[in-house]
C-alpha cells in the first residue's frame, strides 16, 4: 500500500522544514550584514566569526523575555494568531521541486513533498488564509489602534494577493498546468531563435508578468518599500506591538520564510528552479532564490516608503490592469501559436 | 455504511445546513446571520460535490463553482448594505428601519 | 616686555551705528515715526535709539492698530512679525509694570523696527492673531511666562508649563529663581510601590 | 503682487466640530516618538486617515533658559547658549557673541570674523545633514541617515581640533578668540571642503530622483507665500515658498558681504521644494567657506583686546600688575555694558536666530530674549497638517527642520 | 476503502463542531474563526471527492476573502451600531432549536431511505486523469456547456462590485474637511480659508536670475542680490526662459 510512500514524504518534508528554518535563521544574519555592508557599516560580526551565531543569540534572547499578554486582550486569540502566520510560512514550500527523484537505498525519493496538480492555486490559498495571523492578531491585542493597524495590513495584503494571483495566470496559460514539477519541465525545455539557444525560462517570455509578480510578492510579505505594519508601528500602533518575547518572534521570522518561500517560487515559476546551464541541481535553485533575498535588502537598504493611500492605488490603478493585460497578450500569443501551427 | 458514497455527503450537507437555519433564526447579530447563510450555501455545495462524485459527473462541481461564485458576490453586496446601515441609522433600533415596510 | 597695552577710549561711535539696517538712526527722519506720529498722535508716546535700532513706544490699546497699519501702509509695509515677548519692568520703573515688546521686519524694505507698551499687572492687550498668525504662539509665550493677558487671543492657554501649573508665570521677576517647590506630576506623589517581580532574585 | 492687506488666520489648535461624531479618533503621537526629533507631542484628530487638526505640544524640554539669563554675568551665559540647539551649538554662540558686541559697541577683529564665519557655516551643515539623516529615516529612507552622520563626523572632527568640543562647542567669545587657531585647521577644512560636493552626490543619487521619494514629499505641506510670512516663518520654510529673506544677504552681519554666494528659493513651498533649498543652502554653504580660506588673513589678533569688555590678553595678564587687576574684575564682577536694548538676528540652519538683550548696566543682563527659529516655524505644522495623510505628518515635523532644545528653550 | 470513510468522518465531525460555534459563539469574532474552521474541513471534504479545483477555490474565496470581509466588517462597525433583527425573545430561540432538531430527524431519515440514483455519467476517474486533472476536466466542461451562466455570473459580479462600491462610500471627507477649515480659520481672508484657493501668482520667465533645475522636474531659484523676489515671490509655475 502507499504507507512507505507517506512515510517517504513525510521525511522528505520533516527534512525540507528543518532546512526551512535554518536557512530562516540565517536569513536575519544574512539581510544584516548585507544591509549594513549597503550602509557603509560592519553589521554584526562579535557573536562567532562574522557573527555567525547571531541568529542564535537573538534566539535565546527572545525566549528569555517576557512574553506580556495585554489585559483587555482576547486571550486564546492573542496567543494562537502567531502561530498561525507562522505555520503556515513554511507550508508554501512543500510544492517547490528540489530536484530529480533519487534512488536512496532502492527507494525512489522524489525531492518534492507533494505533487499536487493545483500547486500554483495551493500557494495562492496558503496566502490568502495566512490574512488570519494579521488581522486576528491585531483583533486581539485589544487597543483600537493595533486594530486599525492590522485592518490596513490586512488590506495591503489581500489586494497585492489579487495582483500576485492574476500575474501568475499569464505563466500558467504557457506551461497549460498548474503543477510546478510540469512547469520546470517546461522550462527545462531549450529554445532555440536564431543563432542563440535559450533555456525557455519565463522571465524571457513574460517579463511584464516577472515584474508584477516580484512586486506583489514584495509587498504581499510587507517588506521594503511596502512595510507598512512598521511604519504603523512608528506612527501608531502596527498589529503586532502589543507583542513581545518569542510570540513577536513569530510574526517577525514568518516574514522571513515567507520571503524565501517567495524566493524560491519566483526562481522556480520564472528562473527554471533547479535547470542551471551545467548541471541541474538543487544548488542552481538556492544561487537564484538567494538573487531574489539579496533583491530584497537591496530594495530595503534604498527606497523609502510608501504612503498607504499610494500603496493601495498602485494595487489597484496601476499594478491589476497591468495584470490583465499580461493575461490578455499571452491568451492572445497563445492561441496564435496554436492557430498558426 | 463503510463504502464512502453520497449519503455521507449529503449527511453533512443537512447538519450544516439545520445548524445554519437555526443560526439565523435566533441569533440576533446581523453579522452572525450572515455567516450562518454562508454555511447555508456551504452546505449546498457538499451535497453537488457529494452527487458530482458519486455520478462521476462534474456538473455538479461546475454549480457548486457558480454557488460560490454568487455567494461572494451576495457577501459584498450584504455587507455593503450594513455598513451604510450602520452609518445612516441615527437610532439602532430596527422597528424604525420598518419603514421599507409600510 | 609685554605687547603694548591696549588702552583705547570707550567709543560709543561704533561701527554698529551706521548699519542703517533699521533705518536712519536721526529719530525724526525715519519714515515709520513720521507717519506713526501723524497718524496716531494720541498713542504716540515716545522713540529711542540706541545703536541703530528704532524703538516707538505707544499706548496699550493703540498697538493692534499701530501694528496693522505698519503692516498696510504702502510706504512702510513691516509684513514679518519676527517677536512678541513681554519684559518685568518692575526693578526699572514704577507704573506700568511690564513691558510687550513687537519685533516687526519688512522683507520689500529689508528694515526692521521695534514696538513697545507698557501693561500693568491686570490690564489686557490687544492680541496681534487676527493680524499675524505667527503671533499665537508668541503671546500663548508671553501669556505663559509673565501672565500678560492678550485680549482677542483665540486660544490662550500655557505653551511650555504643563498645564496645570499653578504656581505664577516664571519669568516675572519676583518669581525665584529655584521656584516655590519641586514640580511632581500628579499622581507620582508616593514613591512607586515596588512589586516582587516574577524573577526569582539570587540568593543572599 | 502679495496681497498684504488682508490678515491672515491661525489654525485654532482646540477641534471644535459641528457633529461630534464617534468616528473621530483623538490620537496621541509623542512625546517619546522616534521620528519627533525629540520630547515633541502632537495630538491628532483623525477622519479615518485624513488629519482634522493636529494640535503640537511642546514644553517637555524646558529648562528656563531665559530665567537662567537674567542670573548669570554676560560671559557665563554663552554655554547655555550651545544647549539650546544642541545641533548647531556654535551658530547659537555666534548670535549670542555678536548680540553682546552690539550692545557693548565693539566688533572683532577681521581674521576673527573670518573663522567665525567658516565655523558658522560649517555648522549649517552639520545641521542639515542631521536633518536630511532623520527625514530621510522618517520617510522610509533607511541607508540615507547612516551616510550623513558619517560625513557630519569630519565636521565634528574639525570642531574638536578648534575648541576641544564636538556638540557642546562654546567656542565663541565676546571678542572674538582669545585661543591661537590649530596651524593645521586651513588644511583640514580645506580638505573637507573638497570631499564634501562628491559626499552631496551620494545623497542626491539616493533620493532625488527616487521615484517613491517625490511620491512622498512633492505636494505634501504646502505653504502659500503669503502664508509663509503671516505665520513669521524663517530660513528653508520661507525660502522654500519662494520669498527672498536671508539674514546673510538681507542684513549682512560679520563679512558675508565680501563673500559672494546665492540663496536659493523654492517654486512651489511643498516638502520636496525645502529639501532642494537645504541641499543648495549646503552647497552654497561650501562656495562660501572656500571664499573665506582664501581670503582669511593669516595672522592679526584674534581679540579685540583694546575694548575695556573684553578679556585682556592672558600674556600681559600675568605680567603687568594694571591687565592682571582688570582681568581679575573681569572675571569676578564680569563687565558691565552700556544701558539700553539691542536685538541681532543670525541666519542659523533652522531660520533667523535672534538674540534681544536689555541691559540696565549691570553685569548681568536684565532680560535676555531667544527667538529661535523652529519654535515659530512649528506654529506652521497644524496649517500643513490639515488634509493632510497620518504617513505626512513625520514628513511634515521633518520639513520643519525642529530641535526641541531650541523649540522648549 | 475504510481509510477514506474514516477520514471523511473526522473531517465532517470537526467542520459540524465548526459550525456549533459559529451559531453558540458570544463574541462574533469567534464565529467568524468557527466559520473558518468549518470551511476549511469542507475544503478538505472536497478533496477527499477529487474535486481539487473547488477545494483551493474554496479556500481562496470563502476563508480568503468573504470571511475577512465579514471580520473586516465586525472590527470596523461599532456593536452597539449593528441593527438587530429581533430582540430577546426566549420563545423564538425555543421554536428555531425544535423546528431544527424535527427538521434534521425528517431529512436524515429521507436521506437513508434514499432510493433513486442517477445514472452514472462519463468522467470517471480514469477519463479525468487522462484529461490531465480535475481542473482541466472542469475547464473544458466549464467552457464548453457552461459558456451562458459563465457570462450571466460574470455580469453578476460586476453588478455587485459596483453596488458595493456605491454602499460602502464614506461622506466625502473633503467636505467634512471644508466645513472643518472654514470653521476654524478666525478671519475668513485665508486663502485656504475659502472654498477656491487662489491660483498661484503667475511669475514671468524674463528674468535673468539663474535657474538651476534641482531636480524631479522643478526648479531652484538662486538669487544673488537680497532685493530678488522680496516683492514678489518665486512661485507658482516656474519655467526657465
Amino acid at each position: 500500500m502507499d504507507w512507505q510512500r507517506l512515510l517517504v514524504s513525510y521525511l522528505v518534508g520533516f527534512v525540507l522544514l528543518n532546512v526551512l528554518l535554518g536557512l530562516m535563521a540565517y536569513m536575519t544574519w544574512f539581510e544584516r550584514r548585507v544591509l549594513a555592508r549597503l550602509q557603509h557599516r560592519v553589521g554584526p560580526n562579535r557573536t562567532g566569526p562574522f557573527g555567525l551565531l547571531q541568529p542564535i543569540a537573538d534566539g535565546i534572547k527572545l525566549l528569555a523575555k517576557e512574553d506580556i499578554v495585554p489585559a483587555n486582550a482576547d486571550r486564546l486569540v492573542f496567543l494562537v494568531a502567531p502561530l498561525l502566520s507562522f505555520a503556515l510560512a513554511p507550508l508554501g514550500a512543500a510544492v517547490i521541486p528540489f530536484g530529480e527523484t533519487l534512488h536512496l537505498f532502492g527507494v525512489d525519493v522524489p525531492l518534492l513533498v507533494a505533487d499536487i496538480n493545483v500547486a500554483v492555486l495551493y500557494v495562492l490559498a496558503l496566502g490568502s488564509v495566512g490574512v488570519y495571523g494579521i488581522i486576528l492578531g491585531g483583533y486581539a491585542s485589544g487597543n483600537r489602534y493595533s486594530l486599525l493597524g492590522a485592518l490596513r495590513s490586512t488590506a495591503q495584503v489581500i489586494s497585492y494577493e489579487l495582483v500576485l494571483g492574476l500575474s501568475l495566470v499569464g505563466v500558467l496559460i504557457l506551461s497549460g498546468s498548474l503543477s510546478l514539477q510540469d512547469i520546470l519541465r517546461e522550462q527545462q525545455r531549450t529554445l532555440v531563435i536564431g543563432p542563440l539557444t535559450l533555456p525557455n525560462w519565463y522571465i524571457l517570455s513574460q517579463p511584464l508578468a516577472f515584474a508584477l509578480f516580484l512586486i506583489a510578492a514584495v509587498a504581499e510579505t510587507n517588506r521594503a518599500p511596502f512595510d507598512l505594519p512598521e511604519a504603523e508601528t512608528e506612527l501608531v500602533a502596527g498589529y503586532f506591538t502589543e507583542y513581545s518575547g518569542f510570540r513577536f518572534s513569530f510574526y517577525f521570522l514568518a516574514e522571513y520564510i515567507n520571503m524565501i518561500v517567495v524566493s524560491l517560487l519566483a526562481a522556480t515559476l520564472f528562473l527554471g528552479g533547479i535547470d542551471g546551464p551545467i548541471a541541474d541541481g538543487v544548488w542552481w535553485l538556492a544561487l537564484k532564490a538567494l538573487f531574489f533575498l539579496f533583491f530584497y535588502v537591496w530594495l530595503r537598504a534604498t527606497l523609502p516608503r510608501f504612503r498607504y493611500d499610494q500603496l493601495m492605488g498602485l494595487a489597484w490603478k496601476v499594478l491589476l490592469p497591468l495584470a490583465l493585460l499580461n493575461i490578455a497578450l499571452t491568451g492572445l500569443v497563445r492561441l496564435w501559436g496554436i492557430g498558426a501551427l | 455504511m463503510s463504502e464512502l458514497s453520497a449519503t455521507h455527503f449529503l449527511l453533512l450537507s443537512a447538519a450544516l445546513f439545520i445548524i445554519g437555519m437555526v443560526g439565523v433564526l435566533t441569533r440576533r447579530n446581523v453579522l452572525v446571520i450572515f455567516m450562518c447563510i454562508e454555511l447555508m450555501l456551504n452546505a449546498v455545495n457538499v451535497s453537488l460535490i457529494g452527487f458530482a462524485w458519486e455520478l462521476h459527473q462534474l456538473t455538479g462541481q461546475v454549480f457548486a463553482l457558480f454557488v460560490i461564485a454568487i455567494a461572494a458576490a451576495e457577501a459584498v453586496v450584504g455587507l455593503g448594505i450594513v455598513m451604510a446601515l450602520t452609518r445612516r441609522a441615527d437610532t439602532v433600533d430596527i422597528d424604525e428601519l420598518r419603514q421599507l415596510r409600510e | 616686555m609685554s605687547e603694548p597695552r591696549y588702552r583705547a577710549a570707550v567709543s560709543d561711535t561704533s561701527p554698529w551705528d551706521t548699519t542703517g539696517y533699521w533705518g536712519p538712526t536721526d529719530a525724526e527722519q525715519h519714515p515709520a515715526v513720521r507717519l506713526v506720529r501723524e497718524r496716531f498722535p494720541a498713542a504716540f508716546q515716545e522713540v529711542v535709539a540706541f545703536r541703530d535700532e528704532v524703538t516707538i513706544r505707544v499706548a496699550r490699546q493703540a498697538l493692534r492698530d499701530v501694528v496693522d497699519f505698519l503692516r498696510t501702509h504702502p510706504e512702510l509695509r513691516y509684513n514679518h512679525l519676527t517677536d512678541i515677548t513681554a519684559v518685568d519692568m518692575l526693578y526699572l520703573r514704577e507704573r506700568p509694570r511690564f513691558d510687550v515688546v513687537v519685533q516687526l521686519y519688512s522683507i520689500p524694505r529689508r528694515q526692521r523696527l521695534r514696538i513697545k507698551c507698557g501693561v500693568d499687572d491686570g490690564e489686557t492687550v490687544p492680541s496681534l492673531v487676527p493680524i499675524f498668525a505667527g503671533a499665537n504662539w508668541l503671546e500663548r509665550e508671553c501669556f505663559d511666562m509673565f501672565g500678560i493677558v492678550f485680549e482677542g487671543h483665540p486660544d490662550l492657554r500655557r505653551i511650555l508649563l504643563p498645564e496645570d501649573w499653578d504656581e505664577g508665570h516664571p519669568l516675572r521677576k519676583d518669581y525665584p529663581l529655584r521656584g516655590y517647590r519641586d514640580y511632581v506630576q500628579p499622581g507620582f506623589e508616593a514613591p512607586a510601590p515596588r512589586i516582587r517581580g516574577t524573577l526569582r532574585r539570587p540568593g543572599p | 503682487m502679495i496681497d498684504f492687506s488682508q490678515p491672515t488666520p491661525v489654525i485654532l489648535s482646540e477641534v471644535r466640530l459641528i457633529t461630534p461624531t464617534r468616528r473621530e479618533l483623538v490620537l496621541n503621537m509623542g512625546p517619546q516618538h522616534p521620528s519627533t526629533h525629540g520630547v515633541l507631542r502632537v495630538r491628532l484628530t483623525l477622519e479615518g486617515e485624513t488629519v482634522i487638526a493636529c494640535d503640537p505640544v511642546i514644553g517637555y524640554l524646558h529648562r528656563g533658559v531665559e530665567k537662567l539669563g537674567e542670573s548669570h554675568r554676560y560671559a557665563q551665559f554663552v554655554p547655555w547658549t550651545d544647549r539650546t540647539d544642541y545641533v548647531a551649538a556654535p551658530s547659537n554662540n555666534l548670535g549670542y557673541v555678536l548680540a553682546v558686541e552690539k550692545l557693548c559697541g565693539i566688533q572683532a577683529p577681521e581674521r576673527a570674523q573670518y573663522w567665525r564665519m567658516i565655523m558658522a557655516e560649517l555648522t549649517r551643515i552639520a545641521s542639515h545633514l542631521v536633518w536630511l539623516g532623520t527625514h530621510a529615516l522618517d520617510i522610509g529612507a533607511l541607508s540615507v541617515s547612516l551616510y550623513t552622520f558619517r560625513d557630519r563626523e569630519l565636521i565634528l572632527d574639525i570642531f574638536e581640533k578648534f575648541c576641544g568640543a564636538r556638540l557642546t562647542t562654546n567656542m565663541m567669545e565676546i571678542g572674538g578668540f582669545s585661543r591661537e587657531i590649530p596651524p593645521d585647521l586651513p588644511e583640514m577644512v580645506r580638505e573637507f571642503c573638497r570631499y564634501f560636493p562628491k559626499a552631496i552626490r551620494q545623497y542626491e543619487d539616493l533620493l532625488t530622483e527616487n521615484p517613491i521619494w517625490l511620491a512622498r514629499t512633492k505636494g505634501v505641506g504646502v505653504i502659500e507665500p503669503e502664508v509663509a510670512i503671516n505665520y513669521g516663518l524663517t530660513g528653508a520654510c520661507l525660502r522654500g515658498s519662494g520669498v527672498n529673506y536671508d539674514v546673510r544677504k538681507a542684513m549682512p552681519y560679520l563679512l558675508y558681504d565680501r563673500v559672494e554666494f546665492e540663496v536659493p528659493l523654492g517654486t512651489h513651498g511643498d516638502v520636496y521644494d525645502r529639501y532642494l533649498v537645504r541641499m543648495e543652502e549646503m552647497r552654497q554653504s561650501i562656495r562660501i567657506i572656500e571664499q573665506c580660506l582664501e581670503q582669511v588673513p593669516t595672522d592679526g589678533p584674534l581679540m579685540a583686546y583694546e575694548s575695556p569688555y573684553v578679556i585682556p590678553p592672558h600674556k600681559n595678564v600675568m605680567t603687568t600688575a594694571e591687565d592682571m587687576q582688570r582681568h581679575f574684575i573681569w572675571v569676578i564682577k564680569g563687565f558691565s555694558p552700556p544701558k539700553g536694548e539691542v536685538y541681532h538676528a543670525v541666519e542659523h540652519s533652522k531660520g533667523e536666530l535672534g538674540y534681544y538683550i536689555v541691559s540696565d548696566g549691570s553685569p548681568i543682563p536684565y532680560r535676555l530674549r531667544i527667538r529661535s527659529p523652529d519654535f515659530v516655524n512649528l506654529q506652521s505644522l497644524p496649517y500643513m497638517a490639515q488634509g493632510a495623510m497620518l504617513a505626512d505628518i513625520v514628513a511634515l515635523i521633518g520639513t520643519i527642520d525642529i530641535v526641541l532644545g531650541s523649540v522648549d528653550r | 476503502m475504510a481509510l477514506s470513510v474514516l477520514v471523511f468522518w473526522l473531517l465532517a465531525l470537526v467542520s459540524i463542531l465548526g459550525a456549533l460555534g459559529v451559531v453558540v459563539a458570544r463574541n462574533p469574532i469567534h464565529s467568524a474563526i468557527g466559520l473558518v474552521l468549518s470551511f476549511l474541513n469542507v475544503a478538505a471534504i472536497y478533496l477527499v471527492a477529487r474535486a481539487e479545483f473547488l477545494a483551493v477555490v474554496q479556500v481562496i474565496v470563502y476563508a480568503g476573502a468573504v470571511i475577512v470581509l465579514v471580520v473586516f466588517v465586525t472590527m470596523l462597525v461599532h456593536p452597539d451600531d449593528l441593527p438587530e433583527f429581533h430582540g430577546r425573545r426566549p420563545l423564538r430561540v425555543a421554536t428555531g432549536l425544535i423546528l431544527g432538531i424535527a427538521l434534521l430527524a425528517e431529512v436524515t431519515a429521507a436521506i437513508l431511505a434514499r432510493g433513486l440514483r442517477g445514472a452514472p455519467g462519463p468522467w470517471t476517474e480514469e477519463t479525468v486523469a487522462a484529461v490531465g486533472g480535475n481542473t482541466s476536466a472542469l475547464g473544458q466542461v466549464l467552457y464548453s456547456e457552461f459558456m451562458l451562466p459563465i457570462q450571466l455570473t460574470a455580469v453578476l459580479l460586476l453588478a455587485a462590485t459596483i453596488g458595493a462600491i456605491v454602499l460602502a462610500r464614506p461622506e466625502a471627507v473633503s467636505e467634512r474637511l471644508a466645513v472643518a477649515r472654514r470653521l476654524l480659520t478666525i478671519s475668513l481672508a485665508h486663502p485656504r480659508g475659502l472654498d477656491q484657493p487662489e491660483p498661484p501668482l503667475a511669475l514671468p520667465a524674463g528674468r535673468d536670475e539663474r535657474v538651476k533645475p534641482a531636480g524631479g522636474g522643478r526648479p531652484i531659484v538662486l538669487a544673488r542680490s537680497a532685493d530678488e523676489f522680496t516683492e514678489r515671490p518665486a512661485w507658482g509655475e516656474w519655467r526657465p526662459r
